[in-house]
This record gives C-alpha cells, structure tokens and sequence, in this order.
C-alpha cells in the first residue's frame, strides 16, 4: 500500500515530536522552521524559536524564505540582533538546535563545506553559516537529512560543525561546552540517537514499512541497533494539513 | 602566550589596534557635515581594486544592491568578500567576476532556493578563491572585536573542527577556567555597504526589524557606505535617539535610493522579488547567461531607477509591497519548478 | 598561557562557563508565563542574604529604588553590591546597612552634589569592605562576558594602574599583536533589579532613551527582576518587536510600580526629586540621621504609594514631570546651600 | 584690582578654548559639561560630544546633573548603550576627554580612589568611574583640578587613572593605546602640557596675576618652567553671560 504521505511530512512531523513545550530552539531555513511551526500548532504552543539574524520568539505567519526575513520577526518579543541571539546560545539558554547535513560520520560530525580537497572543491558547498555555532552552543541537536551510502560515511572530507568528535569526552576536550551534541538524526529512513557510552550513531526508530537491512544498506558505516527498534508515528490528516497551512506554496514540503 | 592551535586561513582585514585607531584618528570624520553623493561617486572614492568589502544585511535581505549594481558597473576587480551570511549579494559579485577571493561562513547558496550555480562554478573552478573558512557567529564577533578595537574575541565555538584549521583563529588555555578557548581575531573590511529604511544627510541611520550584524559592522568598518530608502531631516532622527542605529561619525558617504535593496527584502517595505531572482538563478546556469544578465541589468541601464523600469516598474514594485504585508501571496519560478 | 600579571582583586560573581551554562538550563525558564507579583514577593524569594546585587540604570537614573527600597525593607544583610556607575542607589544600601562589601568602579559619591557620608563613612571605619577596583567600561565588558556565556573579554585600560592591581583581571601577551591586553573576568550577579518605562506580563521590555549597561546586564544576571511603571499588553510589544531591550526568558519577575524610580529620574517621565535626595544627603551626615530617614521612609510606610505620599504625593510628581519636560526649573537644598 | 570672574569660570573658559571644532569630547559631570559645552556656543559648533551612559551627539539644554541624565541624549544623533562609547573609544574614534583629579604626580598619574592604604582608607573617593577608560582610550585627555602642595605630589598614593606612568613609552610598554595622554592641566593657577623628552608636567601659561612662583609653591614635585610662559586670557563678559546661561543654576559655576 502506498503511503498517503510524503518522506518530507514524515521528517517535519517526526521532527517536530522532538521539541518540548516551553523549552526554546534554534531554527535553520526550511524543514527546521516547518517542523518547529508545527510543533506551535499541536503538541508546544509555547516553543520558542530563535532565528540567527535575530528574530527571537516570532509568531511566524508563512514559512520564510530567509532566517533573516522579516517572517522570522513578525510579531516577535524582539528583533534583536546576531550577537544577541549566538550570545544567549552560547550561554545556554537554547535547547535544541536544527541542523542539515550534506554528510555526517558515525559520531555525527557534519561536513557542508566540500566535498574533495578543500583548496580543490570536486563540490563546494556553503560552509558553516550558522550551524558550527547551533552544533557548538545548542544543548541537543537535531539533524535533518537524507540518507545515502554517500551521505553517511565513515570519514567526512571535512568536520564543518562538530558531532562529538573523536568520541566520548572529545568535545569537552577540545573546549567546547559541556554535555551538549547532537541529539537526534532523522533521515527518510529512519529516526537515530547517540548511545551514551560510545556517542555512535544508533538507531532508535524506522519510519513505517522500512526495514533494518535497507537502515544499515543506506550507510557507510556500522549503525548500532539496539534490541528494541521502535516505529515512528505517521502524520496525521490533521497534520498534513497543518503543514499545508504553514508551507502553503509548498516550497519545502512539496506539492 | 602559548598557542595551542591555530589555523591556516588568511588573516584578512585584521590590523594591529594601535594602527587602526592612528587610521581612525586620521580618516575618520568626527565632524557633522552633509555626506550626500551619487552611487557612482561613492564607488569610486571609496571602493579602490583589491578592497576587502563586507555587506550589510543578510545575504538578500536589506542589501545594498544598489552598491553591489555599481562596483559591477564599474568593473571593480580582485576584490575580497566577507563571506559573512552571503547570498544573493555575492552570486552576483562573483558571478560578474569582482570578487576572486572570499572568506566564507555561509556563501554559494540561496537558501529556500537551492545553491547558487554561479558562485559556485566560480569556487569549482578556481576563479575565486576560499581563503579562509568561519561560522556566521564568529563572523560577527570579529566585527564585534573590530568595533570594540581589540585584536581578537574569545569564542567558545569551531573548537575541534576543520572549521577552526581553515580559519584565521587561535586557541589557547583560558587563565581562568582551564579549558581551551578560541580567539577569533578582529576583522576591519575597507568598505562596507549597507541599507537602511532611513537616515539623515549626516549619516544618523535607523533600521526598523532585526539589526542582524550591522551594529558591529557599521562600527567595524573603515568606510561605509549608506544607501538609504529615504532621507528624512535631522530632526526626526533627534526625536527618538535611541532608535538611532548608526550614529553620523561612522559613515562615510550617504546615497539616497528607493528600493535600494531590490531583488532583496526591504523589512516591512517590499519583498524579495523571486521572479529577478528566479531568473538570475536560471540564466547563471552559464557563463553565456551570466554575461546576458549583466549586460541587460547593470551594463545596459543608465540608473537604479532605469533597472527598476526594467525589472517591473511601478507595478511590480506595488505587488512586492503587498507580498511583503502579507496582503498578496508570493509566487517563485523555482517554485513552479518544483510543483 | 603564561600569565604576565594579575590582580589582587577578588573574583566575585565568576562562574565556570560550563557550570553557568548547566544553570541557565536548570533554572532560566524559557517558558512564556505571567511573571507578575509583588515587589515584597520578588525580594523574599529571589535576594537571599549574602547575594551579588546589581542594579540596573545609572546610580540615580532609571533605578529600581522600589526594589532598592524591599530589600532595607527586609532587613537583607551581608550583601555584596556590584558598584557599577553606583550612586544614590548603593549610598542607601550601605547606610541601611544591607550591604557589607562591594567591588568599585563608582561609589560613594553623587555627582554634581558632592561625596556621599553615609557609604564613604561605612567604608572608612570598615563596616563595607572594597573588595575589587575596576572602572565603568571594564564593569560592563565583566556583563558582557557574561552575556556571552565567556569566561573574559580582552580590554586595553586598566594597564599599568593600581586599578588593574586590585581589579580581577589577569594580564596576558597577545597572540595577535604580541602585546599585553588585559582580560577581565565575567560576572554574573545573583540577582540584577532594573527599572524599565513598560513591558508586558512576561518580562518583555521597551527602554527610552541611553539603555546604559542594561542590555548585557539583563543577561548577565542570574535572577532579574524588573520594576515598571506600566505593565503594558503583550500586543503592544509584538507590534514593535525593534524595540524591545530585553526578551522575557531573562526575566524572572515583573512588578508594576508607577514611580518606581523615585527619587531618581526616570527619562521623559519625572526629574530626579532634589529636595528629597537633599534630605538624604544632609540626615545621612549623622548615623542617627540614617535611622531617622529609613524609620521614615521606608520601615514606617506601608508601601510605596504610601511613600511616595510622605515625599509629596500628586503635587510633587506633577513638578518633578515638568522639571524633566525642561517645563519648570530645577531647585535643590544643595544649590541653595552653594549660593 | 579684583578680577570681575571666578576661578572656576577661567577654568571653564580656558578649557574650552583647549577643543577643537569638528573634534570630539568624552565628557565627564560638572566643569567638563559646560566647558565643553561653552566651546559649542563660541568657536566648536560641531564638536562632538560623549557621554558614558550612552548619549551621543546631544544638543544639551542645560547643565545635567549625572552623566546618565536624559539632558545627556536631549536631541541627540544617538541615546546608546556605554558598551557603544566605550568600544568606540577605545576604538580610537575619541579626540578629547576630560578628567577631573583629586592628586596627581608629575606624570600626570591621576587618584581619585583612596587616600591612604586601599584597605584602610584615610578618606575614601569614589574609584574609577569612566576616568581610568577615558585616560586609557581618548587621545588627548584634558585634566581639571584644584592645585594644591597635597595635591600636585611626587607620588601619588593609587594610580586610578594613566597618566604618563613612569615616563616616555610606558604606557605602549604596559599595553595601553599608543600614542595617547594627557594633554593638558588645568589648575586654579595655570595651564601645563607635558613635556615631549621626559612626559613630565610643564607649564605653559599663568592665570593672569599668578607669578611662577606661585605654580611651584603649590607643588610637591618640580614643575618643568620653559623660557617663554604666557598668559591666559581672562573670561570675556560674554563668555561669562554664555556661563550662566549654561548653568543657570550655578550647579557648577557658582552663584
């Protein structure tokens, strides 16, 4: 039977479970803000969002185009500045952070910066805009990709933002803050954490109808998997439809 | 003073505090006087080949297009780009062969929109070279250390990460915890466009929504350039002088353009206009495109407002209006392309 | 990291980056929820004794003198005051005798009136002991720091200066331009009182006028409590979202007091109350004197309205909003006394 | 015959006459107010004035009581934050700055924090302020002081505020902005400057009806006398009306 809904619903819903009411997140552009947005209309009425460019705690009418478009301020409690909010970040005062990733290694170190030598870009990619600093500041981070063999490598070609580094211990090590990192993964196939005692990739959850051969298959490397794997929730009509509501172009969520 | 790392990034626009501030002494003005000139004349004062320049807003939201449009008419060369959230305004700068050297937090990308093919293939290929690599956070807080008229800012972030080889940053023990911290140096660009909804013949700037980095930058920077909405009396700045963003001494040159910032956002003024936008992303596919565009919308108009007749005129300019109150939906070739 | 020098200065109102950072998420609510309670309220469970006080505004301007006022009220003891810019607001607290020691950029005096008895007295016969030296900058580059979730800023004064000696900074070489820069230590203080023009049930608020250190004070502070003179609706901030100083998950309570900075000025609303100050400044020359002021003043009145009654209710408030509107002139005790 | 001013308003006058039209000014409360606010009524319409608390640009309308005071911003091109002026100062942007002193040395090494030990204070004074950042960052300061033996000293008992420390280069020696220093003196009884070899205290002009030996009498250490020491001009009865129309209190000019 085929679904009645699109790998780009299932990421923004499962994704928007992820974040807790009352608690604040660090938004990129695209499936992070829907998936924030959605989170406002159901489960966290009182999520609040952070936009790099200053947008802090906006009542966003329309998915933005931009973090910094004026979208990301609309009736907010301050159009504030980048050093306010990458200050209060790297202070503490922001739970969860969104991150996209080109690839990632097994202990969700991120690479968008270039894919080959980086003198000699086979790809140039955009570089660490602001996710070096949502991956360094944001106490749990949550990664949003797609999941590939050429996307989940043993070795990325370069750490733009970092995962827990080398392992456990790693980041604190190298002086970043303590006892944040990445959190979650959510790819179209699957929904992951860290396991505490190796900080490697292990999968939590598969998204309906996706088995464990096609979750290892789809990676480079070796993905824990634990006794129990669950399975994620589809979206709802009610969702769906939220989602159409927020991305009524459907510029990130499809047609 | 022991170094435990540092990265190989070229250390771009840093200078030695003592000379910074023995070159603010000598170059900046202090004195209130009427800064008003033309686009044209301000490029060519203050925009010399080679200058490292920097641009205020947010890649394609309040950008100084205007500026951007006549360093491309002027076919201003070798520049370096502070890469700093870099969108919309360095595809075209790249594209039309200014800029060769860039240092990038985020750059090659337009966001919702997809990458950006002509950047890009300028990077790809060597054109343009990437000399060093930060994030947007540590961007700003070299201008904030700029502003302040300190060597570096401590940071607490790159640490443990190419990021941080590629850059121009050190890490050392802090003397009060312990722990490694990075020290990201100060960074002074040579000139520094940005645009406002509105300011003073002087230079005294508000900005209406999120300043972004332009407190910083407009600080950190050795000549700025305003492009302004509009330029209203003095004494409506004077009337609410904590709304004053920007004070007079810090700019340089102030050039009155309505819709400055097209095809960027203007806060609360106009939206992007995807269909320019659209159309650059789809002609810079190629070089052939690339040389298209610019000789039919810089080289082949006289003025901003002849460019703006161009793109839409007054209609479409209503219709951005509208899009950006939220009173007409937006439409985007890259859009329909999708659907 | 070769330390060149340091002060003698104590460490007060540090913490470890990590360790701030680990409260701020146990204890800093990012929840959006009325705030609203007493001033009584807001001292009883936010200023146990022995706390790091700060204050914003500017030692007599846009003081919380409500909150000032709560804590003499409650007799809270062996506080230590963060003396940033501090004026009447610490001169009170040390004569009340609720503060016992302070680190000093500015105290003990009162500007244009002169030295303040009741501080300088407590501190020369010891009853409050100077524990750091700084200076004004360097204070609020301490609440920068702290703003940031950084262990220092770097600065360039306090060097070679006795200051620097009995400051908490730390001298280093550096590794950019090779010489020595000062680093002074962030501080967050237990708990910060500020007095704003208006914000909303949760803490989000507007200031007029100069912000002073308020911006990176607020979010410096451990525990901040705003007085206001107006609770305004939430609408009312979000149409203006520029405007707002200080977002409300810094915030931890918001008490309304129409006046609250009374006897100090509060910008565009009321001038500083002269004659009043003047009665302070000529009881507090005898230690009888203090008692016979905060017996009045404060233990002997139910409120602040009632206070503001015993200084002069309705007819004192309408001159002392004119004075500021520069509608009448200013008369003091003090002036009279230099004729 | 009995000059028909006051000391304090030769003071002012003479130092106002030090600032430069189109330059700016830290300014500090009191005399350092209407000086520099005197010079914007006469010869420095555009003189650029500063305030600690923020206020940049002002159009003061008369004299304020702090340098926090609303009359600080009135009609200003800015009402910012002390971080702003601080930075900016400290950034080089600032040509004057004054200060008040209670001793100073022959170095002009300012203390206005303790008389005494520091832990036992014979009389306490209240510290630093912004004087320590003004005599640091603002390329020239301006001194106003009361001369007196205990005042003018060999050694003052905490240097507060830099003046030359210990002589030429040691403030660049000690990490202080290059280039910067006291510039003038302005004492009941003369103007100095410093001298350029040695950064010792140098008279440059009598008060009228002072004599050298009045100057020297009210000093611990040797003042350097050159061989040419002129007057300064007395306060014009229009400068005097421009006084009191600045400080229609007499707050601090006197009745």
């Amino acid at each position: 039977m085929k679904a009645d809904y699109t790998a780009t619903e299932l990421l923004a819903t499962v994704a928007s479970k992820v974040l807790e009411d009352g608690k604040s997140v660090f938004v990129g552009t695209g499936l992070p803000m829907i998936a924030s947005m959605l989170a406002q209309r159901t489960h966290a009425p009182n999520l609040l969002i952070i936009f790099e460019a200053g947008g802090i705690g906006p009542r966003v009418p329309v998915l933005p185009i931009s973090v910094g478009d004026s979208r990301t301020f609309h009736e907010a409690a301050a159009a504030s500045t980048m050093h306010d909010v990458m200050s209060l970040s790297q202070a503490g005062y922001v739970d969860y952070g969104f991150l996209g990733a080109a690839m990632i290694d097994w202990y969700g170190n991120i690479n968008t910066t270039v894919i080959g030598e980086h003198d000699h870009p086979k790809v140039r990619l955009p570089g660490s805009g602001g996710a070096n600093d949502v991956g360094s500041f944001c106490w749990r981070t949550i990664l949003l990709m797609r999941q590939e063999k050429r996307r989940f490598l043993k070795k990325v070609d370069f750490i733009t933002t970092p995962g827990y580094l080398t392992g456990p211990g790693a980041r604190e090590k190298a002086g970043l803050p303590a006892g944040a990192g990445p959190y979650r993964v959510i790819t179209q196939l699957g929904l992951y954490d860290f396991d505490e005692a190796t900080k490697r990739l292990k999968l939590l959850a598969v998204h309906p109808g996706v088995t464990i051969e096609q979750i290892q298959d789809n990676s480079e490397f070796e993905i824990l998997i634990p006794d129990h794997v669950g399975t994620t929730e589809p979206p709802t009509p009610e969702e769906r439809r939220l989602l159409r509501e927020i991305d009524p172009t459907g510029m990130a969520i499809g047609k | 003073m022991k170094v435990l790392s540092e990265g190989c990034g070229e250390l771009i626009g840093w200078h030695d505090p003592d000379e910074h501030r023995a070159w603010v002494r000598a170059n900046k003005s202090r004195d209130l006087k009427d800064k008003r000139m033309t686009i044209a004349d301000a490029v060519e004062e203050y925009v010399p080949d080679g200058a490292l320049v920097a641009l205020g807003g947010f890649g394609h939201v309040r950008v100084s297009m205007a500026g951007v449009y006549e360093i491309i008419r002027q076919r201003k060369k070798h520049l370096t780009l502070a890469g700093k959230t870099a969108v919309h305004d360095s595809d075209i700068l790249i594209g039309a062969g200014c800029v060769d050297r860039i240092e990038v937090a985020y750059a090659f990308g337009h966001e919702m929109r997809g990458l950006s093919p002509a950047s890009r293939r300028a990077v790809e290929t060597g054109q343009c070279k990437v000399v060093a690599e930060l994030s947007n956070a540590v961007y700003q807080w070299r201008f904030l250390a700029a502003m302040m008229g300190l060597p570096f800012i401590p940071t607490r972030n790159m640490l443990g990460t190419d990021t941080l080889k590629y850059s121009s940053a050190k890490v050392i023990k802090d003397p009060f915890s312990g722990k490694p911290i990075c020290l990201v140096p100060a960074c002074y660009p040579d000139v520094v466009f940005m645009h406002v909804p509105r300011c003073d013949m002087y230079g005294n700037a508000q900005i209406d929504g999120t300043i972004i980095e332009d407190f910083e930058l407009a600080r950190a920077a050795r000549r700025l350039i305003l492009t302004t909405e509009e330029i209203v009396p003095e004494s409506e700045i004077r009337r609410q002088p904590w709304q004053t963003a920007i004070p007079f001494f810090f700019v340089d040159a102030v050039v009155e353009v309505p819709y400055g910032s097209h095809p960027c956002q203007m806060p609360y003024l106009y939206f992007f206009d995807e269909e320019h936008i659209g159309e650059w992303l789809r002609m810079s596919k190629s070089l052939e495109g690339v040389k298209e565009y610019f000789d039919k919308y810089v080289y082949g108009v006289k003025d901003f407002t002849d460019y703006l007749e161009l793109v839409g005129g007054l209609r479409k300019l209503d219709y951005l209006k509208k899009v950006e109150q939220l009173r007409a939906p937006m439409t985007a070739p890259w859009l329909k392309k999708r659907g």
